[in-house]
């Protein structure tokens, strides 16, 4: 149960319209106190269980969004928050619109709406905790996603 | 040999992904260059697939936190398109709206920017009171955060009796709660330490900038469109600007928590004033034309341009938010800042990158 | 000392926290928790289909199924407004976390109604 | 046709007037760009005491237009953002993205030409 | 080295990161009372720890955790002086290693922000060292001694000749935590401009070191605080718990400051007042009894 | 048998001096190992003899006498010379005040019929020191020099081995002899040896700080010349030990003794004479590394510290105390804007001797007894410092701290001793700590001088650290470095397993050198205990041995668990925006094109710079000085 009583979270804003990022604030504020369960919103990804995704994926975002998923140490969760980072959501077909976080990532639980109220979003920690717990059991690790040549490409 | 640094996207001060790459020097900022478009998805493009109904829930997902005004200012640019005239009570209902959600956003500004010099309990503080007037959203329209209460034509939802006495005592009791913070804001000694003298932009280069909302007026510019002709319930409402002159992160959030004020005044005055009637008319046909409609938002005017073609979907839809107006002036005052007083002053801007990038 | 007051109210009041989950609130009356389908009135007309945003219903004439991705439905209602028989209405009870589900009814409801999930 | 809108023929008469407007005392508020006839309406947005003033400038195809980052700074957003979405290339511009203001070289070209 | 000792040692060891812990759990249950939430269980340090333990060394540099262990050995060492009542001095020397070891540890890691957390840090060393020996000089002048035995044998308490550098030392004592308004080299809430400053790049393991570290470090520094009231060891104990929670309630009525700040601070309030109460002991030449 | 270590010590560094020159440069690896081994066995041959003093008498002092003399009216000549060559007024002006100086006192002081040598504890220590740090950095040079010269287009290594042999004998001599007279010439020879190192580039600027070093070091040899000159006319002294023990009432000789402290102050380059040391950088590091921590700024603090008799216990000694710690704090704030590892380095050594000198000036046994044993172990650390330095700068092809960054991964073993070196600087257990954890309790009755000592040890804790973390930091690519030459790697281990050895044996070092010399100067002992591996005073114990241990353990835990948990390497935080593929610093800006990150440390250049206090430090120091001149005649 040591993993479950202690979820350090990294919120990654991938694409969002802000509407779920501050829903997933809000979940820290004194209202909801998601400290009540020991979660903290950590900085750094080396410190994080629970990467909290927010909006879809786009052209530009896609290789932060991976290289913040390799940086968190296993075992890890992925928590895809609003409809934007489950599937595109509204934006989904958008030029820039990559789609949803799990095109990227391997995602573990969802959280609908548009944008989640925040106790639907402390639901989805839940959820997420379990797994989190399921994968240190069954020493599940994420898989190192690479960063296609393409997606670092510069101009220079 | 000069630090330099990446700053952002994804940086825990930073709610949203924009990058700044910074050179300092003796922890002196000498160079900055922001790095956009990691929210850029391209929602001007959206009209081509999807009708002037459809494109007010994009409108209002351009930023999620003045989404309201949002959709107010867009429905509002259609309207003037088709050149109808909205009902009155719907014209105050936005208002009534439009300022929560003012109120809303400005507290939630107050907190993170406390939580970017490091003032967690007064993070806390603000965002604890901001929870009532999300309570009224959610009350009212149904959502938190994205309301969808405007649509062409007038407002989706309208306000019961009981709704309005809620609206009313939960302002009463917001009120001195802001007096609270208010305080700590303007008087605490490592805040003042902070702010006071920071960021500074006088009245000329303010304007000259390009700058937009609290970012303006805090530079002693009493520029707020609210005052215009073009959307004329304000006048019946007694609006008046709030200015501060310094023009410093200190004034800049001294004007944030006048206008909480103000807004509380407008809500007030608008529900004492709403007229009985229709929320909405009917809207036949498909627009053409060009129109331009301005707004001020939390964050400072909204400039939206929309032109149609005669078919349910419109040609072109522009919108000039109020962030995309304000980051140039961060290429002026970011430089001669601290390393630390980075995150200040971006925050003091209000930035809502992704309306910048839409 | 401004701050130093308001922390102290805070201590000697009760937290303003929600207890949520342990106790949960009520949700408002008009709060868009999720869309409920009844197909039996569905004429599958696909106008929802075609008033929705995000694209999340998808009307099948042909299979004779209605399909809503929970997951992309951003709860405008706009679906709920333009249902010309009214199948679609909205209930304040939020949508299920957790793994993807898509609600994917067959109409008329002969057949027992299913949600797959993917 | 926009409430105040002024017609400019060439380039030069663009950043005089733009410069006048500078002097006039009017802010900037943002540019439109808008295919037309093969070309560009490029209408730029002034705003003085709340009254808009517009100009409208006819970009010929394959024209490439002045920066007016050099009078306005705060025009080098918008004029990036157009190199961006319609691949237009402004000249003289106070910070050149190169159309990487939001795009990325493997996101699609020029969305909106 | 007796049995008693032994016993001491073991208990010292075993006891002080359970106090600590606890104290870190308080820490953080009274900053969510003084927020107005519930905050965490008061074991969540405990659970943090265990938490951390169980998780993927995760390093970009192999000699990264060296100095954690560095960090934890003489974070004990020092307590254990402390406890033995050793030379004040020496003390302080020791728990310098251990600053130094997880500064140099955030450096060694390469990493920009943990490398700019770890200069501010140096910079803390800057403004709170030199306080901490005028408190072992005032510690001599009173006793005659640098050993710390004197003062716990006396029967005055040690407050009554130095009101100023006990309240130099709360600065001190704020600083070492890394509470608001000082936290600008690594922050416990990571809304911060450095992210988590030195500590940027420990996770896992490592990271459970360092905060095992902080546990012992919690107790030693309310220990020195304690040294001023040892008369009564239960007055001592009130002072540190009252010291520990002033602390507390600073973090949260303050805005973090800059460390030019706190060094101009420290450098000309806190040496100042620290060299008026050692040139009164000068003068006046008391003794502890 | 004492008479011949002594004398061989002298001659043959000079023999080996000669040899450099008349040998060809095949053979300079050999001659530096001869020289090194023989230099570590006949100082340790020295401190087996025991102490005691003898005279030389007879026919044997005549000859050596006229051998004296004649060299210091070569060394005049010299001086004459090359500043008349080089233009350099100031210079010839004191050569000829130096001439008139010589001149009268051959006239006017009634001559010696004898010259003594005084082995004591200290002199022992010094040779050991000399003889076996100096011979290590001259063998280290045998695997520098060449590529130094390489790329200056030198060829002067004759010059070098020459001088740098020659320094070493020159020393030998003047940290033996007993006699004024003589003391003077080796004092003056080691001013030529350093002149001649220091312009060793013949670029301009080597030649100007040669003479700046000259002409400073003149001045202190005139102050030299004056003391030495009244104490043989007023007081008919012409022993240094014959000041200690004849100091009963030590106010009489307090003129002299204030006299003699200074020209230890120009040769310790003390403030205001320090520019001469940091001028000294542009010579080879090795000679640096000579100057810094085995030879001539160690000469002016041995000539302090004998002198202690003379001023312990008074306003003289209260004064040099004061202004010891001065110098102490200024130099270590100063050292703190600098990014130039060399001057660091350089002011760090001017900080410590200022350190040395205050704890003279205390005058207690315990202080004396600090003094004594700092100046050990800081030349041991110095010396390990300044050859790192060099090797670094050989590596990297730069001094500045800076670019330093990373050092770790390129060249491990040199940044693991150059590390050493640091953390022997600022950190218990090692020998230099100790020492200014004796120095504070020593001086803690001294109100103004402790409160310099807390602020010095703190800003020094400060620049250390800071250049510790950036070579520790690991932003270097992997590629380890060619320069593994037994001459250059062999001192620097050597040095660095002397730091740790002298510091675990630090109790025995005190016991067997420093407790009889403070008794010899003092006639009394610091009463300190080393029991359960403490050493300890009346007043505190420095628990040495429980560091080492810690030390030891910690490691062993490190490596115990290292593989407890599953490794696994990752990148750094940048935001998201690393680029793996290119460089581990590497980050997208907004261009998408990328950019290294980097981090400078902190030098608070607008606060400590040298703009900023070089001038307050003159002004306050001369003050200092004059008050302790003041406080010696009065
Ligand atoms: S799901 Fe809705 S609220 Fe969330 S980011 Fe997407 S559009 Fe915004
Ligand atoms: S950023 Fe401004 S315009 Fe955009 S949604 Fe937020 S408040 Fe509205
Ligand atoms: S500035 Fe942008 S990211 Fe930050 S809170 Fe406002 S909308 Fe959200
Ligand atoms: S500043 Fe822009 S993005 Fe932000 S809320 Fe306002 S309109 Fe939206
Ligand atoms: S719902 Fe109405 S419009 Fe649609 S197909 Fe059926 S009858 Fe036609
Ligand atoms: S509520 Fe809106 S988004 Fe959801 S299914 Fe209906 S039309 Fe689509
Ligand atoms: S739900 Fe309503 S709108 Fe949709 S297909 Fe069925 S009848 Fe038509
Ligand atoms: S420092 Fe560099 S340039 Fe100079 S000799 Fe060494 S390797 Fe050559």
């Amino acid at each position: 149960m040591s993993l479950a009583k202690s979820p350090w979270i990294i919120h990654v804003n991938c694409n969002s319209c802000n509407g779920c990022d501050i829903e997933v604030v809000a979940c820290l504020t004194p209202l909801y106190d998601a400290e009540r369960f020991g979660l903290l919103n950590i900085g750094t990804p080396k410190q994080a269980d629970i990467m909290v995704v927010t909006g879809s994926v786009n052209y530009k975002s896609v290789n932060v969004l991976k290289n913040i998923y390799n940086q968190i140490p296993d075992p890890k969760v992925v928590l895809a928050v609003g409809a934007c980072a489950s599937t595109g959501g509204i934006f989904h077909d958008c030029y820039n619109v990559i789609g949803g976080v799990d095109q990227i990532i391997p995602v573990d639980a969802y959280v609908p709406g548009c944008c989640p109220k925040p106790e639907a979003i402390i639901d989805g920690v839940v959820a997420a905790l379990s797994i989190l717990e399921n994968k240190k059991k069954g020493n599940i690790r994420g898989k190192e996603v690479k960063l296609k040549g393409k997606e670092v490409a510069s101009n220079a | 040999m000069t630090t330099i640094i990446p700053f952002g996207p994804q940086h825990p001060v930073l709610p949203e992904p924009v990058s700044l790459k910074l050179e300092i020097d003796n922890d002196v900022v000498v160079g900055v260059l922001p790095s956009l478009g990691y929210v850029h998805r391209g929602l001007e493009k959206f009209i081509d697939t999807k009708d002037y109904n459809q494109t007010l829930y994009i409108c209002e997902r351009i930023c999620g936190i003045c989404s309201a005004l949002h959709g107010v200012t867009y429905a509002r640019a259609v309207e003037k398109l088709f050149d109808v005239e909205v009902p009155e009570r719907a014209q105050y209902l936005r208002v009534i709206w439009g300022e929560l959600n003012r109120i809303h956003s400005h507290l939630l500004w107050l907190g993170l920017f406390a939580d970017g010099f490091g003032f967690e309990s007064l993070f806390y503080e603000c965002w604890k009171y901001r929870e009532s007037v999300l309570d009224i959203m959610e009350m009212t329209v149904g959502n938190r955060v994205i309301h969808s209460m405007a649509k062409v034509g007038g407002t989706s939802k309208d306000l019961s009796k009981e709704h309005i006495d809620l609206i009313l005592k939960t302002l009463d009791t917001l009120e001195p709660k802001i007096k609270d913070i208010e305080k700590v804001f303007v008087n605490n000694y490592t805040v003042k330490k902070r702010l006071v003298g920071l960021a500074t932009m006088s009245k000329q280069l303010a304007y000259e900038a390009g700058t937009a909302g609290p970012t303006l007026r805090g530079s002693g510019n009493a520029i707020d469109v609210r005052e215009t002709e073009d959307w004329d319930i304000y006048r019946d409402l007694d609006f008046k600007p709030v200015v501060e002159k310094d023009g410093d992160c200190y004034a800049r959030t001294k004007v944030r928590i006048g206008e909480l004020y103000e807004s509380i005044k407008l809500v007030r005055n608008a529900i004492s004033k709403l007229p009985n009637g229709e929320i909405a008319v009917p809207i036949k046909g498909s627009p053409t034309g060009e129109a331009i409609m301005r707004c001020e938002m939390p964050r400072g005017e909204v400039v939206y341009y929309v032109k149609g073609k005669g078919t349910k979907n419109l040609e072109r839809l522009k919108i000039r938010t109020p962030t995309f107006a304000n980051i140039p002036s961060l290429l002026l005052t970011l430089p001669g800042a601290k390393l630390a007083d980075v995150p200040i002053i971006v925050l003091t801007i209000d930035p809502c990158i992704s309306c910048t990038e839409r | 000392m401004g701050m130093l007051n308001l922390v102290l109210a805070n201590v000697s009041r009760k937290p303003a926290t929600r207890l949520y989950p342990f106790e949960i609130r009520e949700p408002f009356k008009g709060f868009k928790g999720r869309i409920v389908f009844n197909p039996d009135n569905c004429i599958l007309c696909g106008i929802c289909q075609k008033k929705c945003p995000p694209d999340a219903i998808t009307v099948t004439k042909t299979d004779k199924t209605w399909e809503l991705n929970v997951f992309r439905c951003i709860m405008c209602t706009e679906c709920v407004s333009g249902c010309p028989k009214d199948c679609i209405t909205i209930s304040n009870e939020r949508a299920k976390t957790g793994t993807k589900e898509y609600i994917k009814i067959l109409v008329p409801k002969s057949d027992t109604p299913k949600a797959a999930s993917k | 046709m926009l409430e105040n809108e002024v017609e400019i023929k060439s380039s030069a008469e663009l950043l005089k007037t733009v410069e006048g407007l500078k002097n006039d005392g009017y802010r900037y508020a943002t540019m439109i760009c808008l295919k037309a006839n093969e070309g560009h309406d490029l209408i730029y947005i002034f705003e003085k005491d709340y009254k808009l003033k517009n100009l409208r400038y006819y970009l010929k195809p394959g024209e490439k237009p002045k920066s007016v980052s050099g009078i306005y700074l705060c025009a080098l957003l918008i004029e990036n953002e157009y190199q961006d979405l319609f691949g237009l290339t402004f000249e003289g511009l106070a910070i050149d993205y190169k159309g990487h203001l939001y795009l990325t070289p493997n996101s699609p070209k020029t969305p909106l030409a | 080295m007796n049995v008693n000792d032994v016993l001491t040692a073991v208990l010292v060891l075993i006891g002080a990161p359970i106090i600590g812990c606890l104290a870190a759990g308080i820490d953080r249950k009274l900053t969510a009372r003084l927020q107005g939430r519930v905050g965490p269980p008061l074991l969540q340090p405990y659970y943090d720890v265990k938490k951390l333990l169980s998780k993927d060394n995760m390093i970009v540099n192999e000699s990264q955790n060296l100095y954690v262990v560095v960090y934890v050995a003489f974070m004990i060492l020092s307590l254990l002086m402390l406890v033995f009542k050793a030379d004040i001095l020496m003390i302080i020397f020791v728990y310098t290693i251990s600053s130094i070891a997880l500064i140099v540890g955030g450096m060694s890691t390469g990493s920009p922000y943990a490398r700019i957390g770890s200069s501010r840090e140096i910079m803390a060393i800057l403004s709170y060292e030199p306080v901490l020996i005028l408190y072992a000089l005032a510690i001599y002048l009173v006793t005659g001694t640098f050993k710390l035995s004197a003062v716990l044998d006396a029967s005055t308490p040690l407050l009554m000749y130095t009101p100023l550098i006990f309240i130099a030392m709360l600065f001190v004592l704020n600083i070492k935590l890394k509470k608001s308004p000082f936290d600008y080299s690594t922050s416990h809430h990571a809304h911060q401009e450095l992210v988590k400053g030195m500590l940027t790049e420990y996770s896992g393991p490592g990271l459970a070191g360092i905060e095992i570290g902080h546990f012992y470090e919690y107790v030693f520094l309310t220990g020195l605080i304690f040294v001023f009231w040892t008369v009564n060891p239960l007055i001592g104990v009130l002072i540190s718990i009252a010291a520990f929670l002033l602390v507390i309630v600073i973090d949260n009525i303050t805005a973090r400051v800059y460390w030019q700040w706190m060094l101009k601070l420290s450098w000309t309030l806190l040496l100042a007042i620290s060299i008026v109460n050692i040139a009164f002991l000068y003068i006046t030449k008391p003794t502890l009894v | 048998m004492m008479e011949n270590t002594v004398m061989l010590l002298i001659t043959v560094p000079i023999l080996f001096s000669l040899l450099f020159l008349v040998l060809g440069k095949s053979l300079y690896k050999i001659l530096a190992w001869a020289f090194f081994i023989f230099g570590t066995v006949f100082s340790v041959l020295l401190v087996m003899d025991g102490t005691g003093r003898f005279e030389i008498t007879g026919s044997n002092f005549a000859m050596i006498e006229n051998v004296v003399l004649i060299l210091e009216v070569l060394v005049i000549l010299f001086i004459f010379f090359v500043s008349a060559k080089y233009k350099n007024w100031p210079t010839l002006g004191l050569a000829v005040i130096v001439a008139a100086i010589s001149a009268y006192s051959y006239m006017n002081v009634a001559a010696i019929e004898s010259a003594s040598f005084n082995i004591d504890q200290f002199s022992q220590v010094m040779v050991l020191i000399v003889n076996i740090v100096g011979t290590a950095i001259i063998l280290f040079a045998t695997g520098y020099m060449d590529e130094y010269e390489e790329h200056r287009h030198l060829n002067r290594q004759k010059t070098f081995y020459f001088t740098m042999s020659f320094f070493i004998a020159a020393m030998n001599g003047l940290v033996m002899v007993d006699t004024l007279g003589w003391l003077y010439l080796f004092w003056e020879l080691t001013t030529l040896c350093s002149f001649v190192l220091i312009s060793y580039n013949m670029d301009e600027e080597g030649i100007n700080n040669g003479f700046r070093a000259l002409a400073l070091n003149l001045v202190g040899g005139i102050s030299f010349a004056i003391a030495i000159i009244l104490l043989s006319t007023k007081f008919n002294i012409s022993t240094l030990s014959g000041i200690g023990t004849e100091a009963a009432s030590a106010t009489v000789v307090a003129l002299p003794a204030a006299l003699l402290c200074i020209a230890g102050f120009a040769k310790s380059a003390q403030m205001p004479f320090h520019s001469w040391l940091l001028g000294a950088m542009v010579a080879p590091t090795p000679v640096s590394a000579l100057l810094h921590s085995s030879t001539m700024v160690n000469a002016g603090v041995y000539i302090i510290v004998k002198l202690v008799p003379a001023f312990a216990g008074t306003s003289l000694g209260t004064a040099i105390a004061v202004y010891g710690s001065f110098t102490f704090v200024m130099c270590s704030a100063l050292a703190l804007s600098q990014r130039n590892a060399k001057r660091v380095l350089a002011y760090s050594t001017i900080a410590n001797l200022g350190l040395i000198i205050a704890s003279a000036g205390i005058g207690t046994p315990l202080a004396v007894a600090a003094a004594i044993m700092l100046i050990l172990f800081h030349a041991i650390s110095k010396a390990l410092l300044f050859l790192c330095t060099g090797e670094i700068e050989h590596t990297i092809g730069s001094r500045d701290i800076e670019d330093m960054s990373g050092l770790i991964k390129k060249a491990p073993l040199l940044t693991i001793l150059a590390a050493l070196g640091m953390v022997s600087m600022l950190l218990p257990p090692f020998g230099v700590l100790l020492t200014k954890w004796v120095s504070m309790q020593a001086a803690s009755q001294n109100p103004i001088v402790i409160v310099f000592l807390i602020l010095g040890s703190a800003l020094t804790t400060v620049y250390y650290a800071k250049w510790l973390g950036t070579i520790m930091s690991s932003t270097m690519d992997k590629n380890v470095v060619t320069h593994k030459k037994p001459e250059t790697y062999f001192p620097l281990s050597f040095l660095g397993s002397a730091i740790v050895v002298t510091s675990i044996l630090v109790f025995a070092i005190y016991d067997y050198f420093i407790r009889p010399q403070v008794e010899t100067l003092l006639n009394a002992a610091p009463v300190i205990s080393g029991q359960a591996g403490q050493f300890a005073s009346e007043i505190g114990a420095f628990a040495y041995a429980a560091i080492f241990v810690v030390l030891a353990l910690a490691l062993l835990i490190y490596v115990a668990t290292k593989n407890m948990f599953t490794p696994r390497k990752s990148s750094y935080y940048m935001c998201g925006e690393n680029n793996l593929e290119m460089d581990r610093l590497m980050f997208r800006n907004g261009l998408c094109s990328y950019d290294k990150s980097n981090v400078s440390n902190i030098y608070l250049e607008n606060t400590f710079g040298e703009s900023k206090l070089t001038t307050i430090g003159y002004a306050i120091s001369i003050i200092l000085i004059v008050i302790a001149l003041a406080g010696g005649v009065l």
